[in-house]
């Protein structure tokens, strides 16, 4: 399933800091939900923490994820469809400038 | 054109800025407005700030460039300059300039709020709070209150 | 306490007064404002400006004073200074200089247009405006309006 | 009448333009209004216009008027009482600060 590309996972902040690298590959996933599934696999607890609002599956507020640089907002949500060769991004709230 | 840029402590400073701002200064240009946001000493929670960390993405320049060139564009506007400092900063160090030149105080003194609000809400750029007690991205901290 | 004066061209800038200002500035200070003043090279008319000249009576230091330290006192603002340049000044040059340094940002853009409202309405300070056509103060303009 | 020391008037702007002088002595005055009618006198048509909307004695709104530091306009206007020593300031509208 799926060419040799693979979708590319991105983290900043605290994902970064939970992940331990910058970015990471993943071979396959349908849409962005299996996606964060397939995330929570690799990373555990903490992942799944900083991603959902406390036992649900709901993403927190904090949390944006963008597909190509588009929102997940003004997409399908965590139903957004990935595909071979998709850059996808994880971060919190942002927060710059004093 | 909007004059941005992403920065390491001390490649940066409002002295160097205005200088530059002042060099090519439109004629219509009454006004000129600046901010720069310093880190703090004291956390919202009152405890002391050992040092703030800033991270940016690879997007947080045309981020930066979009909202000036947003701001630029205005007919009484001359120029929107916008650096942000993404390092390790102490306290009473600065993070941010943002500096606006327009025709009157009205232009500049409406226009820094909005630069910054968007720059708060929408430029890729984080910050973790490291105090004497503890450490915790700012967005973290708001998800408590 | 504020920090004000009135000066002749030369004597004072942004870079010196903001450097001033960073040399004591309290631990809860995550904002610092500026407003520059600067001539413009086409009058409200369209008419080509030569120069301004600005004049002021003795009591302006103590109304400058006064203003600086009405908004000063204000529990999240540490520092206000306000420097007015009186002399002939041409297109392109400073004319005022306020600083503000307060706790957030909104302390700083709230004091910043007050403290030049009450500058422009308070300060025993007038212009004269020399354009390649004509002279007139600038009170005398208001009037014709 | 009043002792030696009279009354000082300073002008600022266009009024010390019109003068000619950063400030005179006047040996009298019994007010306001007295006072700029002996302006008028020793000034003539350039001071009238400045002082006064064109035709009528009434003051010009751009004109401030302070006794001894206070604007006329908390005393009793053009009837504030004048005596010996006091120092009247005269100037338009101020418009400092670019």
């Amino acid at each position: 399933m799926g060419s040799a590309l693979g979708i590319t996972v991105k983290f900043f902040a605290n994902f970064r800091e939970a992940v331990g690298q910058e970015q990471v590959e993943v071979a396959a996933a349908m849409d962005v939900a299996a996606l964060l599934d397939e995330l929570v696999r690799r990373f555990g607890e903490r992942m799944a923490k900083q991603l959902y609002e406390s036992g649900s599956k709901k993403l927190c507020e904090t949390v944006n994820v963008l597909v190509n640089g588009r929102g997940i907002n003004l997409l399908s949500g965590l139903d957004t469809k990935l595909k071979d060769g998709d850059v996808v991004a994880i971060f919190p709230s942002v927060s710059g400038g004093g | 054109m909007p004059d941005v840029g992403i920065h390491l402590k001390g490649e940066v400073s409002l002295p160097d800025l205005f200088q530059k701002l002042r060099q090519d200064i439109g004629e219509n240009v009454g006004a000129v407005g600046c901010f720069v946001g310093v880190v703090r000493g004291l956390s919202e929670d009152g405890e002391r700030v050992k040092f703030l960390r800033y991270e940016s993405s690879e997007d947080a320049v045309k981020k930066l460039e979009q909202i000036a060139a947003d701001i630029e564009k205005r007919p009484d506007i001359w120029r929107v300059m916008i650096h942000h400092v993404v390092d390790q900063i102490a306290p009473g160090e600065d993070a941010i300039y943002v500096l606006v030149a327009g025709r009157r105080r009205d232009d500049v003194f409406r226009a820094l709020p909005e630069l910054m609000n968007r720059v708060k809400a929408e430029a890729p750029i984080w910050k973790k709070e490291v105090t004497e007690q503890r450490e915790y991205w700012v967005h973290e901290l708001a998800e408590r209150k």
